[in-house]
Order: C-alpha cells, then structure tokens, then sequence
C-alpha cells in the first residue's frame, strides 16, 4: 500500500530537475514534500501523475511500475492530484465538473444510459447522490449549478480538491492547496484535509506556507536542488539546520510566516508565468 | 457550449421524483406536434416539402458535426467526406455500376457502418492534433476523399459521377416523391437528435465536454481522451454516412460536385449560426442556411451576393448563434412541464 | 559494360532529361514565389488573430481587377518612357486601395467578433469573401479580362530550358518583397509591436500598446501583399477572373500552414515547396510511374503531404514547435 | 447590411420576376454564380433573345412569354431544388435546363415526374439514357463533339500520336474519352492522359512532360478560362503540335487569353456555322450585341435555338398550349433552327446532329471543315 519512488530523475534539456530521489509515502499519514523554488517538488507530483515522462528510475505503487502507464491509468489507480494553478472545467457547472470524475466507471454503461428509457435517470441519481457528499464535505453545496469559472479563488481551490478525491484516491496528491487563501479559508482548509485522511490513502500535500505544513504533516521530505535534503517530523524538521540554510540562508526563525509571505510573493510571479507558457494567449 | 444543457439534465430534481402530471402535459404537446408537422407538411407543395427534406438531411449532417466541435471542441473542416463515403456506397451497391443491386435498409445500415470506421481511422492519426491544425488536417482529407472519388473512375465513374441509381424500396413501399422520403427523414432525424441530446447529457458527453474544456486536467482524473474522442468521431461520421446514403437514394445520382469544400463549410456554418453545441441551436441554424438561400431565388444571380451579406449580418448580430446558450432541450422541455 | 547503342542513346537522352528536370524546377519556382506572397497575408493574419482569413484570396482577385483597370486608364502613358513609373505607380496605388478595403473590412466585419468564439470572424471572414466574389463578377465582369504584360516578352534558354523574364522577375520581386517585410516586422518599431501584439495581446496591452494599431496594418499590409501577388499572378498567366481567388488562396494557406503558420520565412519555404510538389505531382509522378498515378493526382499527392507534416510536425517547417496543449484556446468554441 | 438582408427576406418579389398571372412562362436554370457563370449567363441571354422577339411578334395566342432565369450553381442538390419549384408551378409550361449534365441527369427525373418538356444543353450521352418522353436534347452530344475533331486529325492532318488533357470535369472528361477512344480506334497512339483540374491556371508542368512525347496534336477537354490558358502556356513552352479544344472555347476570350500569336492555327469545335454564313446568325449576332452590348458567349446561339425551337412548338400547339401538348409538338419538331434543321429521334436526340471545326485565324474563328 505504499507509494515509492526509486531511484527517480528527471531532465529538463541540460537542467536536472530532480537527481536520483529515493522517497518512500506511508499510507494513513499525511506527507509534505517542502523545498525552496525550483527544488523540484511540483516535478515530483508531475511525473508522479504522468504528466511528465520520467527521465529514469521507477514509481512503484501497489506493485504496478506507474511510470510505464498513461496519465488516464494512472488515474484509474487512484492516484489523483490538483495543480499549482487550478485547472477546473471552466465551461461547466460544479456539479458536472465533479460528475465527470465518475466517467471511467460509468462509460461501460453509456449504451445503457442512451438508449434504455429510465436508465439514465437512476444513473443520473446516483451520480448526483456521489456528488452531493463531496459538495457538502467541501460546503460547496449552494454552488452545484454555478460555472466553475464563476467561483471565488478559494472555492475553485476546494473544488478541485473535491474532484480529486471523487476518484477516492489511494494516493492523493495536493500541490500547493493552501496558496493563496485567507486565514480563515486556511483553517477550514486545514480541518478538511485533516477529515480526507484514510489508513489506506497515501496523501502528499506541496506546500510553501511552513505555518500550514508544520501543523498539518506527519511526515516532510525537504528537496533542494533536486535531491532529498532531509527528512523527518516537522519537529524534526524545524530543529535541522541544514534545512535553514537551504531556506534562508540564515539560521533563526523558522516560525517560516515571513518565508512563507516571501515565497507566496514569489509564487505568484510564477504562476502568471506558468499561464503564460501553459496555452498560448487567448485571441485579441 | 453544453455546459447548462446538461446541468440542468442531470441536477433537476436530486430526488429524482418524477412529476407525472408535467411529463404527460409535455408528452401530449410533442405528440401533438409531431402529427401536425406529419399531417400538415405532405400537404404543401412538393417544392416546399423538397426544402424540408433538404433541411432534413443537413440536419442529421450538423447533428452529427456538432458531436465532434461542439462536444468535444474538436474542429472538422472535411466531415463531407463522410457523407461522401455514405452516398457512394448506396450509389455502388444499388446501380448499374457494378450490377449490384442491394435493398435501401442494409445499405444504409451499411453506409452509416462505413463512414463509421472511416471516421475512426482518419481519427487516429489526429487523435495529437486540436484546433486549427485538426481543422486543417480534416480539410485535406477531406479534399482527398473527394479527389479520389474524382479520379477513381474505374470505380467511381469519376466526374461523370453514377447516375440511374436505384429506387430504393422500404418495407415494399417505393420512396419516389420528396414526400415519400420525409417520412423516411423525419424518424431518422428525430431520432438522430435525440441520440444526440442523450448522449450529450451521458457521462460520455460530460467527458467530451471536459475534453473540450481542458484535455489534460481530464487525462488527470481518468477520462480515456483517446476512446472518447475515437467514440466522437466515429458516432458523428456514422450520422453523417446515413444523410449520404439517404442523399444518394433521393438524388439517384452522385457525383463528386456535391461533396465539395464549400459543403463541409456549409455545415460548419450551420453550427455556428445556430449556436455551436445546442441542438436547438443546430435546428434552427440547418432550417436557416436552407431555407434563406431559396427565398433568395427570385434575385437571380443576385442571389449569392445577398447570401453573403446575409451571412455576415446574422454573424456580427449574433456571433454566439442564433439560439442562446440555455435554450436547449432541456430548457424546452421544462418550458413544456417535464420535470 | 552496356551495348554501344544503348550507351548512345542514354547519352542523347540525358541532356533532354536534364533540360526536363530544369524546366520543372523554373515551373515549380515560378507558381511557389506567388503562393508564398499570398501565404504571406495569410500568416500575417493568422500569427496575430489566430484567424483564418478566407477572404484574403478574394483580396488577390480585387488586387488583379483593380490593377486591370489603373493599367487600362494608364495605357496611354505606358508605352514612352515613363513606362516603369507608371507600372511602379499601378503597383503603389493597387497596394494602397486594397490594403484600405483590407483594414475596412476589418473594422467592419471582424473587430466587432474579437470577444466571440474563433469561429465567428473565420466564417464571417467566409461570407465577405462570397460577397467581394459574386460583387466582382455582377459589377465588373464574368469573363475574364485580359491582362497586359508589363514586361517585354523575352525569354532566356537555359540548358534547353525555357526562362521567361516574367518568370524571373516575379520570384525576384517576390523574394524582395518578403525579405522587405521580415525587415519591417524585426527591424522597426511598428514591427516590433506587430510581434509583440501577435505574441500576447493582453501583454502587449498592458505594456501600453495600443493593439488595434497594429492590427490595422496588418489588414492593411497583408491584403496590399496579397493584391501585388494579384498582378503578378495576373500579367502573368494573362488574364484577370472573378473566380481565380479561393482555390489559389486555399493553397497559398496550406503553404503557410506548410511553412509554419505565423512565420513569414515559413510561408515563403511553405510557397516555394507546395511549388515544387505540385509540379512533381503534375509532372514527373506520371512520367516516374508511367502514367499510373496521373497528373490528376497532384492534389492528393500535395494534400498527403500537408497531412503528414502537420500530424509529425504541427509546426510545420519553421513554425515554433506547438505543444498539444498549445494548440487550442480557452474561447476556441 | 441588415437592411440588406431583412429586403431580400421580405421584399422577395422586389426585383425578380413575377409575371402576371395570364403570362406563360419558361423558366431556365443554369451556372449564374460560379466559375461557370459566364456560361450560364450567355447562354440565357440567347433564350432571352428569343423570347423577346417571340413576344415583340405578338407571343402566343396574345399571351406573353415571360423567362423565369435561375441559379443552380451547377450543383445536382439546387438543380433538382428548382425543378421542383418549376414543376410546382403551374404557369411554367416547359424548361430549359440544365447547363452541367451532373445537375441535368438528377433534375431529369423530377422534371418526368411532373411532365414538364425538358429541353437540355447538356452534353452527355447519359442524359438522354433514361429515354424519358419530356427530355430532348437539340445539340450534337460528346461523341460527336470529341470524335469529329479526332477523326479530322487523324485523316485530315494524317496525326499519329495525340496528347489528351481533360479538366475532370463531368464534360471534359466526357470529351475527351471519346476523342481518346476514336483516335485509338482509328489507328493513333495517345502518348498520355492527363488530368488537371479545371481551376488551375498553371499548366507547364504537365505541358513541359508533353513537350517530351512531342504529339502531333494536343486535344484539350475543358472550359474557359483553363483552354485559353492552357494554349498560351503551350506554346510558350515551345509545343508547336496542332490544338484542338471543345466549343466552350468558342469565345473571342479564347484569343484575348492566350493572345493571337498563341491562339493561330487553334481548332475549335462547335455547333453552329459561322456566323456569317448565314444571314440569321449575323442578324443573331447583331441583336445579341444590341441587347447586351457583349458579343455572344459560346452557348449563346445554342440558348437561343432551344428557345426558338420550344416557342415554335408552342405555336403548333395552337388553342392548348400545355405542357402535354408542347411535348407531343417537341416531338415532331420539323424546325429550320439557327444552326441547322432540328429534328428528334424517339430518345429526343438531335436527329442530324452538326459539328464544325474552325480554326483561329488572327482575331476570328475561321471554318476549317467541313469545307463546304
């Protein structure tokens, strides 16, 4: 039941992104990958995802090689994630975009659903019954006909956490979920991943905001450079000096608010960069 | 856009209580629509009805083009070439060309199964490509397909097209006059949108829907893009392939003229008009690029100066289609009491 | 060692292969220089809007007529001295008007669809081009007109090969041209903006360009270059005709797709090889295959081709590589 | 824009024509809005004529005759469209339709079904195939027109080898086969068949791979602008082997496009005698440019007879002129038409069809054969 990753690399061109990274993710906890920018974290999840293809080396999840199956495979073995920048279904409403998480499951049945009278009702139902929970976990229930791209930030946010965990994950990956939200959003954040831990799901959360990992992580992998740095608790983490050079590069607070207001700053640079390499611009 | 269609489709009642009363009310309307339109259209005059069958045809055509760009978001600039595929193969296997001579169901059958796998296999090798590039891509097949049928001659008979078709026969009744074959088009066509709408509110549809919305993030939760968009395709050419087979057995002649660029533009237009991805909207948008180029007859060779503006006004009037977004089925028939 | 008489005859018939093969590149070069100058407006366009332009090829066609006609009222003049003035100046007053019907019909028919779907321009961008057709053919003429050469007929034998002056001067003038616009576009500031308009509106936008400046001249620059291509095309086949514009135009676009869409050095490339496959296409399938594969099988030869390029290289030749992702827009449908 | 559009929605009957109701009316349907419309256009103009002095003579039986002109785009859909919307309409009591033989084959049928007398301008010999009672068909069809032109180059010229290029159109293509087949049959070896499409311009490749079988004679199967074209670049290429084109090639266009110096020596087959053999055809050629100041299209004087030829039959039909009785009168049709007696067989083929080659001399058609 648990995730490992052996022996992984990856190559951008000439830039290795992530060097030779042995990392093992125990179900029942929730496990926090930290690093400063460009430390490879979000690469992980990618190549994790098979959004990436892997350089070298192998994901092994239940004795199945991830990295040799389609990114639409590995979804099917519960393995899910959300991204750095949210990618919701914009066109469609919130229930549909959680509705579509069901269509493995479901398009054996099309036949079924589009030519037998009734059936597409009942299986509507069931969907909507699938779709009421997670809605209500992530008190998104009032919005379920709103278009995703109609959303406040901090609810587009929950929503893809909630289409993710639709698929119910076996392994759930959550890059940066907290980026971006106020306190309180946050708080409430914090309360429902804490509720979406399973003994059997392995859950990997990327976070820059030290307060939010600190307190929320059983278990923190710190990259940098590509390469593990150090890994342990976070009480663990906090006391390792190393792991203060690689963020400030001074030693002292690690209370990590103003690290995290910095690298926050920083994301949003980023972000706004990644839109731009994601899709070309939009027409005039 | 289908997004509201089917919000609507799936979210209406989450009990799932079905209100009877609403349901017989909207039955009773369609029933009683349909048998005015089956009563009241073989009474007009047979050139009016020709244009209803027309409509008919370029109906089932947009129905089917409207699975691939206005579900899936994927632009075809050759679907022709489906109907090509279509109409030749009634043309080939009910005429003199070869001597066959096959009864009008099978071959339809037939004909929609071949256009069918066609779809499928010029699919595959643009299952990478989307937007423009698809587009470009499906426009030379498309050319190719029409060239061949062109330059084939020994099998075609090339330009000169095949002619003396055979009169197709159903259940022992000969389909001879325009109003014969509206009522073999009617059922087709009813049935061929409804299909449509049901699939459009099917998880298959909300998976072409994510497609079009974002493909990978629709990889990332486990939808299959490559059968889905396969599934596309093929569903759409098969539609497609039927106008042909009905086409050719109307016309009882074929010839490569009829499967130019300019049709597949013809029903690329019709979507777009009507409302890219609503049924009502491509209704509505076939019975329009139909219909106003016959008004326009009396101007003679006018005609397509004024079609043009025509087509440029009712654009830049309604670039999103003439049918809004939320005017859909599923709007029509809550209109209508069904709940 | 080959009997003495075959060894003869292969020698008689080599210079009469290679003066063959010659002829075919000069045909090829010569039908390429005009599709590239159309493929150029295309491209234009396109990098910048994203639009398929399909009334672009009617611009080539009003180009011709327009062209036709200031030769006519000018045909006094032409014969004396002023001859090359006066060809010049037709050439400057055909770019002007219809690059300005170009930037009106873009004022009137596409700007008012920028915030809709890709669609709409595209296919209202269709319905102008039917307009501007069947206008021509009402209101100037359906036959087609005879278009006066304005070079002297001489022509040149290059190893059996016939080269035409005309034939040279349109891929010379061609060539000029578009290294001239490559210089525009890289060189000054109108074109730096042009680049970054087509780079990223919003951007460019932000960076305080006004983006509807280089759009106009866009629509002014791409229909002039499709309308000189117009008189080139048109002295020299000879004639001038409504209907000459959509197939050319349908290929000088699948030239620029070819050559990159968006890139101007592609849709040159893209021209001058559509050029040469259909001219092998045409003439030397047929002569390789003994007649099997006819000349009648030079489209589907060249629209094979475009297929197989675009589905292993989307790009194109020298577009810039486009991820799958890349390929469509938020607001596509 | 809009106003344009609501006007041709609501304010049909604005321009077009909508005779009274005691007119008879003809209605035609040919290529008016593509490539072809140069064609179409000419061509109505010649039934215009005659409808014109038909009327100016009084009509018939005191009822005016009114031309019903429409667009069938040369496409089969439109083309069987408007025979429907023709044969709906009771005051049109005969056709001429259509142009292309793709749209009159499909429209034939339509047009049999409702009775209507059909004459056509179609060439193919598969029009007439389904030998329906309605169709006939006044003009000499592609086994005349490409076999005399095959059999003068091979006896009259005495040529051996011949190049065929067709445009893969329905009457290019037709032309041309036939041409291929006679000239083989008779005894000469066709050195290549190309096809090229009909909107192309650029020709030298195919015409530089015939300059290397050097044929005696190269015979275009195609229209306007593509002949002309294709002549000009054949000899500028250097072909100096005799040409031999179809009649829509029978145009002044012919000589403007390729220039007189290409277009000498040219042979064009066509239907009518010279015009100034006769002294109706020059009268012909002179109303013509009086009505439309434009000399007459290739089609023109064919458009002309087949009207004359309906309007001669509605006469003889005397007191009931019906579409029935116009199509018993079409059939024993004894008519000294513009271009020679017209009488039909029992399919409504051109009894004695005629076919004169002409050769371009400087800036006119002179007849090369027969020689009279």
């Amino acid at each position: 039941m648990t995730l490992r990753f052996v022996g992984l690399r990856k190559r951008f061109g000439s830039l290795i992104a992530i060097d030779g990274v042995d990392l093992v993710f125990e179900p029942g906890k929730i496990t926090s990958i930290i690093g400063p920018n460009g430390a490879g974290k979000s690469t992980l999840i990618n190549m994790c995802a098979g959004s990436y293809k892997v350089t070298s080396g192998r994901i092994l999840f239940e004795d199945v090689e991830l990295q040799r199956l389609k990114k639409h495979q590995i979804a099917g073995h519960g393995v899910a994630r959300t991204y750095q920048n949210i990618r919701l279904f914009d066109g469609m409403t919130v229930q549909q975009n959680l509705e579509v998480c069901l269509f493995s499951s479901y398009l054996g049945r099309t036949f079924a659903e589009v030519f037998v009278p009734g059936v597409s009702q009942r299986f509507k139902n069931e969907r909507a019954a699938l779709c009421r929970e997670a809605l209500a976990r992530f008190g998104l229930t009032r919005f379920a006909e709103t278009l995703a791209a109609d959303l406040s930030y901090g609810n587009q946010k929950l929503l893809e956490i909630a289409r993710a965990t639709l698929l119910n994950p076996k392994v759930l990956m959550l890059d940066e979920p907290a980026a971006g939200l106020n306190h309180g959003e946050t708080d409430h954040l914090k309360e429902t991943l804490r509720s979406l831990v399973r003994p059997d799901r392995v859950m990997i959360i990327v976070e820059h905001d030290m307060s939010f990992v600190m307190t929320l992580s059983d278990h923190i992998f710190v990259l940098h450079q590509g390469r593990l740095l150090f890994e342990g608790t976070p009480a663990e983490v906090q006391a390792n000096f190393a792991v203060q050079e690689a963020y400030l590069g001074s030693p002292g607070d690690v209370d990590g608010i103003r690290v995290a207001a910095r690298n926050r700053a920083n994301r949003v640079r980023l972000r706004s960069n990644a839109n731009i390499e994601r899709r070309r611009p939009a027409p005039v | 856009m289908t997004s509201e269609a089917t919000s609507r489709a799936v979210s209406i009642d989450p009990g799932g209580k079905i209100h009877w009363l609403g349901r017989v009310r909207a039955a009773a309307v369609i029933v009683a629509m349909l048998v005015a339109l089956v009563y009241f259209v073989p009474s007009l005059p047979t050139y009016y009805v020709r244009i209803i069958d027309m409509v008919l045809i370029y109906l089932l055509l947009a129905t089917g083009l409207n699975m691939v760009v206005g579900y899936a978001g994927l632009l075809d600039l050759g679907f022709i070439a489906f109907y090509a595929i279509g109409a030749y193969s009634y043309a080939l296997l009910a005429s003199g060309q070869f001597d066959i001579h096959l009864p009008f169901g099978p071959i339809l059958v037939v004909g929609g199964g071949l256009a069918g796998m066609a779809g499928v296999l010029l699919g595959i090798p643009v299952l990478r490509l989307r937007g423009d590039y698809l587009a470009i891509v499906t426009l030379g097949f498309g050319e190719i397909i029409r060239l061949l049928m062109n330059n084939l001659v020994s099998v075609t008979n090339g330009p000169q097209g095949i002619s003396r078709i055979d009169q197709p026969f159903l259940f022992g009744f000969p389909l001879k006059t325009p109003r014969d074959f509206f009522f073999i088009l009617l059922p087709i066509a009813i049935f061929a949108v409804t299909l449509a709408w049901r699939l459009e509110c099917s998880i298959l549809g909300l998976g072409w829907a994510a497609i079009r919305e974002d493909q990978d993030a629709a990889r990332g939760i486990g939808i299959n893009t490559t059968l889905a968009k396969l599934l596309a395709f093929g569903l759409s050419a098969t539609l497609g392939g039927f106008a042909g087979v009905i086409f050719a057995a109307f016309q009882r002649f074929v010839d490569p003229v009829s499967f130019s660029f300019w049709e597949s533009l013809t029903i690329v237009l019709i979507i777009v008009i009507g409302g890219v991805g609503n049924l009502v909207g491509v209704v509505v948008g076939a019975a329009v690029l139909i219909v106003v180029p016959e008004l326009l007859r009396e101007y003679s060779e006018y005609r397509m100066l004024l079609y043009g503006c025509a087509l440029v006004a009712i654009i830049l009037v309604r670039p999103g289609g003439i049918v809004g977004r939320h005017h859909n089925p599923a709007w029509i028939m809550q209109k209508l009491g069904w709940r | 060692m080959l009997p003495s008489r075959t060894r003869r005859s292969l020698q008689r018939i080599k210079p009469v292969v290679t003066s063959f093969l010659i002829q075919q590149l000069v045909n090829a070069l010569t039908i390429g220089a005009i599709y590239a100058l159309i493929a150029l407006g295309y491209t234009m366009v396109y990098g910048v809007l994203r639009l398929i332009n399909f009334a672009h090829s009617e611009m080539f066609m009003v180009g011709g007529h327009v062209a036709f006609f200031l030769f006519a009222a000018s045909a006094s003049l032409s014969g004396s001295a002023l001859g090359v003035l006066v060809t010049l100046g037709v050439f400057a007053a055909t770019f002007v008007v219809v690059g300005l019907l170009g930037v009106g019909i873009e004022e009137a028919a596409y700007r008012p669809l920028r915030r809709a779907s890709r669609l709409a321009p595209m296919l209202s961008a269709l319905g102008v081009a039917i307009v501007l057709q069947n206008a021509v053919m009402l209101f100037v003429s359906r036959r087609p007109l005879p278009f006066p050469a304005f070079l002297p007929p001489i022509s040149f034998s290059v190893v059996g090969a016939v080269v035409t002056l005309d034939q040279i001067f349109i891929v010379v003038f061609a060539v000029a041209l578009m290294v001239t616009l490559a210089w525009f576009v890289n060189g000054t500031t109108l074109g730096v903006k042009i680049r970054a308009v087509s780079e990223n509106p919003r951007t460019a936008q932000l960076l305080g360009i006004d983006v509807n400046t280089p759009i106009r001249l866009i629509f002014f620059i791409g229909p002039g270059l499709g309308a000189l291509a117009g008189i080139l095309y048109a002295s020299y086949y000879g004639i001038v005709v409504f209907s000459m514009g959509f197939v050319v135009g349908l290929k000088a676009f699948i030239a620029a797709i070819l050559g990159g869409i968006g890139s101007i050095s592609g849709a040159m490339l893209g021209g001058f090889v559509l050029g040469v496959l259909e001219t092998f296409g045409a003439g030397l399938l047929p002569k390789l295959t003994n007649g099997v594969i006819g000349s009648e099988y030079r489209d589907i030869f060249a629209f094979s081709v475009l297929v197989l390029v675009l589905i292993f290289r989307p790009a194109g030749f020298l577009g810039e590589v486009v991820t799958e992702e890349g390929m469509v827009y938020k607001r596509d449908f | 824009m809009i106003k344009i559009f609501l006007a041709a929605v609501f304010g049909v009957t604005a321009l077009g024509a909508s005779p009274a109701l005691a007119d008879i009316k003809i209605g035609t349907a040919g290529p008016l809005s593509n490539a072809e419309a140069l064609f179409g256009n000419t061509w109505q103009n010649g039934m215009q004529l005659a409808v014109n002095e038909a009327n100016a003579a009084g009509g018939i039986n005191g009822q005016k005759l009114v031309l019903v002109r429409q667009d069938d785009q040369g496409d089969p859909k439109q083309g069987t469209l408007l025979a429907q919307k023709f044969c709906d309409d009771d005051g049109v009591l005969a056709v001429i339709a259509n142009f292309n033989s793709g749209v009159t084959i499909p429209s034939s049928d339509v047009y049999n079904r409702c009775g209507l007398p059909q004459v056509t301008n179609s060439s193919n010999p598969k029009v007439t195939q389904a030998g329906y009672d309605n169709l006939f068909r006044p003009i000499a069809n592609d086994f005349m027109q490409g076999g005399a032109p095959a059999a003068y180059a091979l006896k009259t010229l005495g040529a051996k080898k011949a190049a065929i290029v067709q445009d893969k159109q329905a009457f290019g293509d037709g032309v041309a086969t036939v041409f291929r087949q006679t000239f083989e049959k008779g005894g000469g070896q066709v050195t290549s068949y190309s096809g090229v499409a009909a909107t192309d311009v650029d020709f030298s490749a195919v015409i530089t791979r015939i300059k290397t079988e050097n044929p005696d004679v190269v015979y275009y199967g195609g229209t306007m602008p593509g002949v002309g074209l294709f002549l000009k670049q054949l000899r500028e290429l250097g072909v100096k082997s005799t040409f031999f084109a179809a009649d829509p090639a029978f145009l002044p266009d012919l000589i403007t496009t390729a220039g007189p110096a290409n277009a000498a020596g040219a042979i064009i087959s066509f239907q009518a005698p010279p015009y100034d053999s006769s002294p109706k055809l020059m009268q012909f050629k002179t109303d013509y440019k009086k009505a439309f100041n434009d000399d007459p299209g290739p089609y023109s004087a064919y458009g002309y007879n087949e009207a004359a030829i309906i309007i001669a039959a509605m006469k003889r039909a005397g007191t009931s002129v019906t579409r029935e009785s116009i199509v018993k009168e079409l059939h024993n049709t004894k008519f000294d038409g513009l271009m020679g007696p017209v009488e039909f067989d029992d399919k409504g083929e051109l009894k004695s069809p005629s076919l004169f080659l002409y050769k371009v001399k400087g800036n006119d058609f002179t007849l090369e054969w027969p020689k009279s």
